[in-house]
């Protein structure tokens, strides 16, 4: 079974599902350092309030999550731990990397104990840079994530290929080259 | 409707569960997980219930629910749980001579059976004998059987007070 | 000695901090012969440097002189870095450094020195204890029966630094995983990423074809 | 429907909880054959107060399913005595720290 | 309704038609409550907007939320107990469609009319406590495992506040009949002016809170939700559960609290109806048909009234710890309700 | 405010510890239960390991280091400069308040000092930086007790004093504002109208966390007599700030200290609470919100003019020396042991950080709560990773 | 069939739809989501770390007194139900019976009270 | 204490309700993201942007840089002398100019060393990336950066007035 991950689906379905998963995305309560506090005001500042989105922040549990944010530095003691987490969440599941820390080990690219980059260890579908990155720079990733999701081909990501287009022509639209998402 | 589908209705649904019973009471005694046995048991109990209700005892019924399923399901689970629940079958659940247990049971059952036969052979039950009503019980209780409705009282606060002797630390 | 203008206040001649003479004084008095060294900057702080041997018993004194807040304990490597800073240019030959160790403020004999602060609390008094850490043994009594405290504070020692602690009752990892290996603030330990990542700013401005003796690019 | 079917029904299972009773080690086990018993027990009262046609069946049913609760707390409360002393449910064991 | 179907409609089709009818009746509560209340509700209650941008307002939400769960994998863990694990949710789930069955939702519209219906309702909704216990057994998890256990211990806690302070209620109508309560308390007066009926809302308060306080603490919302506390057990018994199943919680645990919602309005606010007197009805009978179209209605709204409390106090409150928990309902509702028993025993008795 | 007395604390205490032994000998197959590294109770990546029997701690362990970065270390490898942009993301809630010791330390090396323009602008910012980060332990403390409204609350009002933040330094969380010798840059325009708005926002603020959760009655009973931490033993363990400030110890830094700073200019309450439970330490962090609200309206009256820079050099070798300087951070004391070789990065950094002496007491208090207290515990000692492992 | 065994075939047909439901439900979720079980994956969760002992514990007796008292008092419900019901009618002497009846129980309530099997420590 | 006292309970479901109230009748505090935007202060830290005329090349940044994010290459050339007459001067020319945002750590070091007024903090933020190697954005997209580049701050009363960023 599994006629959403094949592919098998006529587009119409598929696209209504896919808008599901873009509009349902349940994010794990996990943040790991100072990112996390943006993290937190980006899920719980009123002034952000990431559930307009329907990004929901209720679980606590990797079980019911659809979305992690890495939000803060991955120490290598922490990796299998992550590791493990993002393992135990169902398919299909989605990761934003929030970060300098979490892209590439920022501030302590030189440390003996960090590890330099989330994307050694689990799939990466978003960077957002920042050092932490602003509340609104998390919304923008969350946001370029979604547009992608409601675009993508579940068939390509269940063969390993990442986040690719339903098709090119779809695609155009769901790249965009250092624009922001929505305009204005 | 028919008398004749009234019975078939009932028949039906008496064999269904007490089919369902059955089984469920054999897993009880067979299963090698004690969890596994708790909820077959309760099995048992809702089929109860639904027997009940067929014998028109509505209140009955739902007291079976309200204080086996809700209440004492509920103390056997923690009674499990609190001594020793694994998940995967268990070994040594069972005496060493369980064997004895058959034939006990089924020269008990085959007495039971025939002199049953032998007293009620094909009596029929009433059918639209009207459900007996909460009036009518609560009459009996607080009417002739008073006195084992105290007595009863005193039977629960000794279980309490004895429970709460025996389970506490010291 | 800074090379910059003090600020008005402090340009005063020598200025004298009774208070914290009295407070060394008490300190010495109690300690005895057990004190190896010790420093007063006025207006600033006490350093007492005390034997390895009473290392134990030195604090208990300087506790029940009422410095009873324990602020945190922990070592010095004085040994320079034979890696610099960053190393400029890896491709290059390390430039010769002074390797001799030259300890800080009340002296010492060792590479490691241990390092207690003590505080009396409600004030701002208190004192920098200091021990030499033999070299050969690396142990020095632990200090969890005066200070519950000290516990962890050892524990990470121990761990950054490789030093024993005697009577410790579990000198396990607290940071790094069990299976770490080496002592991250021995200055000997290398940072792997520097050494492996070639810095950005080797790379400088090629010079013009035929200039080449050019050494110097105008730097502001 | 007959009379029989139920009466049959109960004896069934009144038997399946001997059985039990009879075969089963650990105590928790022993007491839920017991609440088969009853059950069937039950099942009879209620049986001939519908061939009767009055309530006292039902009445005793109550007061079954009642002490049968009480029952079963006790019995808990002893099996868990006996848990904490012996690590230990098995009836058998029981018996030979009798002896 | 339910004269209109037992005349013309054949046997199937009227179970049909009812069982429909309870699909409605119990996602209906759900969806709303979860949108209305958990999304809405919670949001503005913290100054933010909650769902805006499925649909207008977030109104699609739930939709995306279905659609989505529909697609989530299903994780059963090694260590389970599979089967088991399997079940608890449909055990829970089912405990909240046997509840609904005995709402009255007009003079002809219910499902089934029973002489003990508040009993049987009582007794099924402790059906829930099974599911969770196995759910959190089953997970071979630990933090499901006490979940499990706080949730057994404070749902069984707790409902025996709940049948006490029925108790009042049945006393005061003299019935177990749902049906009849509302009818006591629509056509019933206060001094002789029954412009407001008799909603007993007024003379059980103390059986009211007591009754809506057990509910709460069924529903496992704060203040009660040490089953769940994120901030010790992650999810409790949920823990594990991952894809539909978990929805399956999700969605019972919401429209356990709207049907719970519909009891007590039925037990304490009057039900599906409005004062008889405004009408001219006096008994069951003389009323007009259209009350069943309207009656549903009206006890919805009464429902959004008693789920909005019950939500209210979950976002405003902190939890209990579960000794805390167990004192109050063994030494404040039970002698309260003890207490309430008594004294509208003697006050039915003496007038 | 009711008390515990301290026959009370003491028979408390006595009964968590018999309640413990007693247990330990019934118990033979108890659980085990991590809490963290991944857990919502632990504000990122502690771990926590208790044995239970039953709900009830028999024995329980932080394990830190999840968040360990090694800041000791990338210390000797950077520059002065560079160091102060590091040290930022120690406790990353008060930010401000981590440069402000080190830079300190590395003046008074230096034998420069602030201009008293830039001292006090300082102070307003490191007062700025506790209530941003006071503030979320207070909204904090509601999720950790299960009330999930407060947090809301909190990232609303907090979000006003990073906006200030920003406006100043340009970094929301990270200023990277101080400077040896002084600041950065001097505040812009319209800063102190703006923080006195704010400060009155935040002042509502405390009422309404003071109404919706420490009045609550359930909050009371979850927090009152739990985790009673004695006088004494607060000071073995080196507790710092509320923390400490909670058991009945009257000790500011910020007030018993003469450092260049600004708060003398201001007058404030330091403010104690004799109980030492987990109440207690809440408490005095919702009042030290009230009286850091009153402190910055205080300075923003006084703010004299001048400069914010003294001459320093461009590039800064520091002499050879060693210094300690220790504020009185959000969390606690927070100090920096800084050995200096004459050199453009420091020789050896010890950080003094609060959270780490805070959670150390952790083995000492868990013994014999249950699990649910575990909880308020560690949310009413208040930690930041980042603060503990460094 | 009667009407009153009817109402209760309604219980059963709410009771299979329910289960109907879900099992739809369930079933189209079977059809359409991806399955991809791993080791790791399949480990029980325990905050990112391997789960250490057992999944079980020996939990607290104090679960079983409250579980306890909540039997006896539900049957005592079941007692005082039909009683209330029909209290119109035994009038003073009814009020008597159920009073003897409650007063013996809630000295269980008093003595488990007394004991303080109803606070934790 | 002559106040009547309020329950606690009761005050905290006033509160909530309060702001249920004012959120209705006032509006949420809610900035609707994608549809609205807030500006951040002038002062932000959000991206660096380089205005290429002024750069030299002389590596200050690069060497300053505690993560070593920037990579500068470039040459020198002969450009026409300032004053005619004079010898042709020699000029930096930048062939390179990259920062990894990935690495990043937003310190703002590198825009204060800068002697000659290069590099500037723009407060845009929205640049996340599906790619982390679109994250290190070259020369022309540094410069692109250099269109929100605001001015900087009038400075509060009593500041001693320096023209500088």
């Amino acid at each position: 079974m599994g006629l959403v991950d094949r592919g098998r689906l006529p587009k119409p379905l598929t696209t209504l599902f896919n808008m599901g998963r873009s509009y349902s995305m349940w994010v794990y309560q996990w943040g790991l350092a100072c990112c996390a506090i943006e993290m937190g005001a980006a899920f719980g500042s009123p002034r952000y309030d990431v559930m307009r989105l329907g990004v929901i922040p209720l679980p606590a549990s990797p079980r019911q999550a659809d979305l992690v944010v890495i939000s803060g530095t991955v120490t290598d003691k922490m990796a299998p731990a992550i590791k493990r987490l993002y393992e135990q969440m169902p398919e299909p599941k989605y990761v934003i990397s929030m970060g300098s820390c979490a892209n590439c080990g920022g501030p302590y690219w030189d440390s003996y104990s960090v590890t330099k980059g989330v994307d050694q260890i689990i799939p990466v579908d978003v960077y957002v840079p920042g050092c932490p990155p602003r509340p609104e720079a998390l919304l923008e990733g969350i946001v370029l994530l979604q547009q992608r999701i409601k675009n993508e081909d579940m068939g390509a990501r269940w063969r390993g290929e990442g986040t690719v287009p339903m098709s090119a022509v779809d695609g155009e639209s769901a790249e965009r080259g250092g624009v922001p998402v929505v305009a204005g | 409707m028919l008398a004749a589908d009234l019975l078939v209705a009932q028949n039906v649904g008496f064999y269904l569960i007490a089919g369902v019973m059955v089984v469920g009471a054999l897993r009880v005694v067979t299963s090698n997980n004690v969890v596994h046995a708790a909820l077959w048991l309760v099995v048992v109990l809702a089929g109860a219930a639904a027997q009940y209700v067929l014998l028109a005892a509505e209140f009955v019924a739902i007291t079976q629910v309200l204080v086996y399923i809700g209440a004492v399901m509920v103390l056997f689970l923690f009674g499990t749980m609190l001594t020793r629940a694994r998940i995967g079958a268990e070994k040594d659940l069972n005496n060493k001579n369980w064997v004895l247990g058959v034939p006990v049971a089924v020269l008990m059952l085959a007495t039971m059976v025939i002199a049953l036969n032998d007293g009620f052979g094909n009596e029929q039950l009433p059918l639209d004998a009207p459900p007996i009503n909460t009036e009518t019980i609560s009459d009996q209780i607080f009417g002739p059987y008073l006195l084992p409705f105290w007595a009863l009282s005193f039977v629960l606060l000794a279980a309490v007070i004895g429970a709460i002797v025996l389970a506490r630390k010291d | 000695m800074g090379v910059f203008p003090l600020s008005p206040a402090d340009t005063t001649e020598a200025p004298r901090d009774e208070r914290r003479e009295t407070e060394l004084g008490a300190i010495l008095g109690a300690l005895g012969g057990n004190v190896a060294d010790s420093l007063l900057k006025p207006n600033d702080d006490i350093w007492v440097r005390v034997t390895t041997e009473s290392w134990r018993s030195s604090i208990e004194t300087i506790r029940s002189l009422g410095y009873a807040y324990f602020c945190f304990l922990s070592a010095i490597d004085w040994m320079p870095s034979p890696f610099g800073k960053g190393e400029n240019d890896p491709t290059q030959p390390a430039p010769e450094r002074d390797n001799s160790i030259v300890q800080g403020y009340t002296g010492g004999a060792t590479r490691f020195q241990l390092l207690v602060r003590l505080v009396m609390p409600g004030s701002t008094s208190g004192v920098n204890i200091k021990c030499d850490v033999p070299d050969d043994s690396m142990t020095v009594e632990s200090l969890v029966p005066v200070f519950a405290g000290a516990n962890w504070h050892e524990r990470e020692t121990w761990e950054m630094f490789g030093i024993n602690f005697a009577g410790h009752p579990d000198l396990r990892h607290m940071y790094l995983p069990q299976d770490f290996e080496g002592f991250p603030l021995r200055k000997d330990f290398p940072l792997l990423a520097r050494i492996v990542k070639p810095w950005p700013g080797i790379v400088d401005v090629e010079p013009l074809p035929g200039d080449e003796n050019e050494e110097e690019s105008e730097q502001s | 429907m007959l009379l029989n079917q139920f009466l049959i029904l109960g004896a069934v299972l009144f038997s399946i909880g001997v059985y039990g009773v009879i075969a089963r080690r650990n105590a928790v086990l022993v007491l839920m054959s017991i609440e088969l018993i009853l059950n069937s027990v039950n099942i009879n009262l209620l049986a001939f107060s519908l061939r009767s046609g009055t309530a006292d069946g039902h009445t005793f049913a109550l007061y079954v399913i009642a002490v049968a609760a009480a029952e079963v707390g006790v019995g808990l409360a002893m099996v868990l005595l006996m848990y904490r002393n012996r690590r230990s449910i098995g009836l058998d064991e029981l018996a030979e720290m009798k002896g | 309704m339910h004269a209109l179907l037992a005349s013309d409609v054949p046997y199937w089709a009227q179970s049909l038609l009812r069982v429909l009818g309870g699909l409605v009746a119990v996602l209906l509560p759900a969806g709303t409550v979860v949108y209305l209340f958990l999304f809405k509700m919670m949001s503005f209650m913290q100054s933010r907007l909650g769902p805006m941008e499925a649909g207008p307002y977030g109104s699609l939400q739930l939709f995306a939320e279905v659609g989505k769960w529909l697609q989530k994998e299903d994780i059963h863990p090694a260590r389970a107990d599979k089967f088991l694990f399997k079940i608890a949710p449909l055990v829970v789930l089912a405990s909240t469609f046997l509840l609904v069955v005995v709402v009255p939702f007009g003079p002809d519209a219910w499902f089934t009319n029973f002489e003990a219906g508040i009993f049987y309702a009582l007794a099924v909704s402790s059906v829930s406590v099974l599911g969770i216990l196995i759910a959190g057994w089953a997970s071979a998890n630990k933090y499901s495992l006490l979940g499990g256990l706080r949730a057994a211990g404070q749902l069984v806690a707790y409902e025996l506040p709940m049948v006490l302070a029925v108790i009042g209620v049945v006393i005061q109508a003299g019935t177990m009949n749902l049906q009849e309560i509302v009818v006591a308390q629509n056509a019933g007066s206060m001094f002789g002016w029954d412009g407001l009926g008799n909603p007993y809302l007024l003379t059980q308060f103390v059986g009211f809170a007591v009754f809506m306080i057990a509910v709460q603490a069924e529903l496992t919302q704060t203040p009660f939700d040490m089953p769940i506390a994120e901030s010790e057990l992650v999810s409790g018994y949920m823990t594990e559960y991952s894809g539909f199943r978990f929805l399956i919680f999700f969605i019972a645990e919401f429209a356990t609290a709207g049907v719970f919602s519909m009891i007590a309005a039925v037990l304490f606010l009057g039900g599906w109806g409005v004062p008889f007197s405004w009408f001219g009805w006096t008994s069951l009978g003389d009323i007009d048909n259209w009350m069943n179209i309207v009656g549903p209605l009206i006890l919805f709204t009464k429902m959004i009234v008693l789920t909005f409390l019950i939500m209210w106090v979950r976002f405003s409150y902190p939890r209990f710890r579960e000794d805390q928990l167990q004192g109050f309902a063994w030494k404040v509702l039970i002698p309260v309700s003890l207490v309430n028993i008594m004294v509208t025993a003697i006050l039915k008795v003496a007038f | 405010m009711t008390l515990i007395g301290d026959r009370q604390q003491l028979s408390y205490i006595a009964a968590q510890a018999a309640d413990a032994r007693v247990n330990v000998e019934l118990e033979t197959e108890g659980m085990t239960l991590n809490i963290g590294p991944q857990h919502p109770a632990t504000h990122g990546t502690l771990r926590i390991i208790a044995r239970l029997d039953g709900e009830q701690v028999v024995w329980a362990e932080p394990s830190a280091g999840y968040m360990h970065r090694g800041y000791e270390k990338l210390t000797e490898v950077r520059t002065f400069p560079q160091v102060t942009a590091l040290v930022n993301r120690i406790d990353w809630l008060g930010s401000f308040a981590n440069e402000v010791p080190f830079i300190l330390a590395a003046e008074k090396l230096m034998g420069v000092e602030a201009t008293p323009r830039a001292q006090h602008i300082r102070t307003i910012l490191f007062e700025l930086s506790r209530i941003a980060n006071v503030s979320l332990f207070l909204g904090d403390l509601g999720v950790q007790l299960g009330a999930v409204t407060p947090v809301f609350f909190a990232f609303r009002d907090r979000e006003y004093v990073l906006n200030l933040i920003e406006a100043a330094t340009g970094g929301r969380f990270h200023p990277n504002f101080d400077r040896i010798g002084g600041l950065k840059d001097d505040l812009p325009a319209g800063f102190i109208d703006e923080t006195r708005s704010v400060m009155k926002k935040l002042r509502n603020f405390c009422d309404e966390i003071e109404n919706l959760l420490f009045g609550n009655e359930i909050f009371q009973s979850r927090t009152r007599g739990i985790g009673v931490i004695p006088k004494e033993v607060a000071l073995q363990y080196g507790l710092s700030g509320a923390n400490l400030r909670a058991s009945g110890v009257d000790w500011d830094l910020r007030r018993d200290q003469k450092i260049a700073m600004a708060w003398d200019k201001a007058d404030w309450k330091v403010i104690t609470h004799p109980d030492g439970d987990s109440f207690a330490r809440c408490w005095v962090r919702l009042q030290e919100v009230r009286e850091s609200t009153r402190i910055v309206d205080q300075l923003l009256d006084t703010i004299p003019g001048g400069p914010v820079m003294v001459k320093v050099p461009k590039i800064i070798k520091v002499p050879e020396g060693e210094a300690w300087v220790s504020t009185e951070n959000p969390l606690g004391e927070m100090g920096y042991y800084v050995v200096s070789k004459n050199d453009q990065g420091p020789f050896r950094v010890k950080i003094r950080s609060a959270s780490f002496n805070n959670i150390s007491i952790v083995p000492w208090l868990l013994k014999g709560v249950y699990v649910p207290d575990i909880i308020t515990i560690l949310a009413s000692l208040y930690f930041i990773l980042g603060d503990i492992d460094r | 069939m009667s009407q009153f065994l009817r109402s209760y075939l309604t219980v059963i047909w709410f009771g299979l739809a329910s289960i109907l439901i879900a099992g739809l439900l369930l079933g189209i979720s079977a059809v359409l989501r991806p399955n991809k079980p791993s080791e790791e994956k399949l480990l029980t969760y325990e905050s990112g770390v391997d789960p250490v002992g057992e999944g079980w514990s020996q939990s607290q007796i104090r679960y079983y007194v409250y579980a306890l008292l909540f039997v006896i008092f539900d049957v005592e419900a079941v007692f005082i139900f039909p009683w209330a019901t029909q209290l119109e009618r035994y009038a003073g002497f009814g009020l008597i019976e159920m009073g003897v009846f409650v007063a013996i129980l809630v000295l269980g309530l008093v003595y488990a009270w007394r004991k303080r099997v109803l606070r934790w420590a | 204490m002559a106040k009547p006292k309020v329950p606690g309970l009761l005050k905290g479901l006033g509160v909530t309700f309060g702001t249920l109230m004012r959120t209705v009748t006032e509006g949420a505090a809610t900035v609707q993201y994608p549809h609205e935007k807030e500006t951040p202060p002038i002062r932000a830290r959000g991206v660096i942007a380089l205005h290429e005329g002024n750069c030299t090349s002389c590596m200050l940044c690069v060497r300053s840089c505690p993560d070593w994010c920037i990579y500068i290459e470039g040459h020198k050339e002969l450009a026409p002398p300032r004053r005619a007459g004079g010898a042709p001067r020699k000029v930096n020319k930048l062939d390179r100019f990259d920062i990894d945002y990935a690495l990043c750590m937003y310190c703002g070091i590198c825009v204060e060393v800068c002697p000659f007024d290069a590099l500037f903090w723009s407060p845009e933020y929205e640049y996340s990336e599906p790619r982390i190697s679109d994250l290190l954005h070259d020369k022309s997209k540094l410069g692109e950066w250099m269109e929100t580049v605001p001015e900087a701050p009038e400075l509060e009363a009593g500041a001693e007035k320096k023209g500088k960023k």
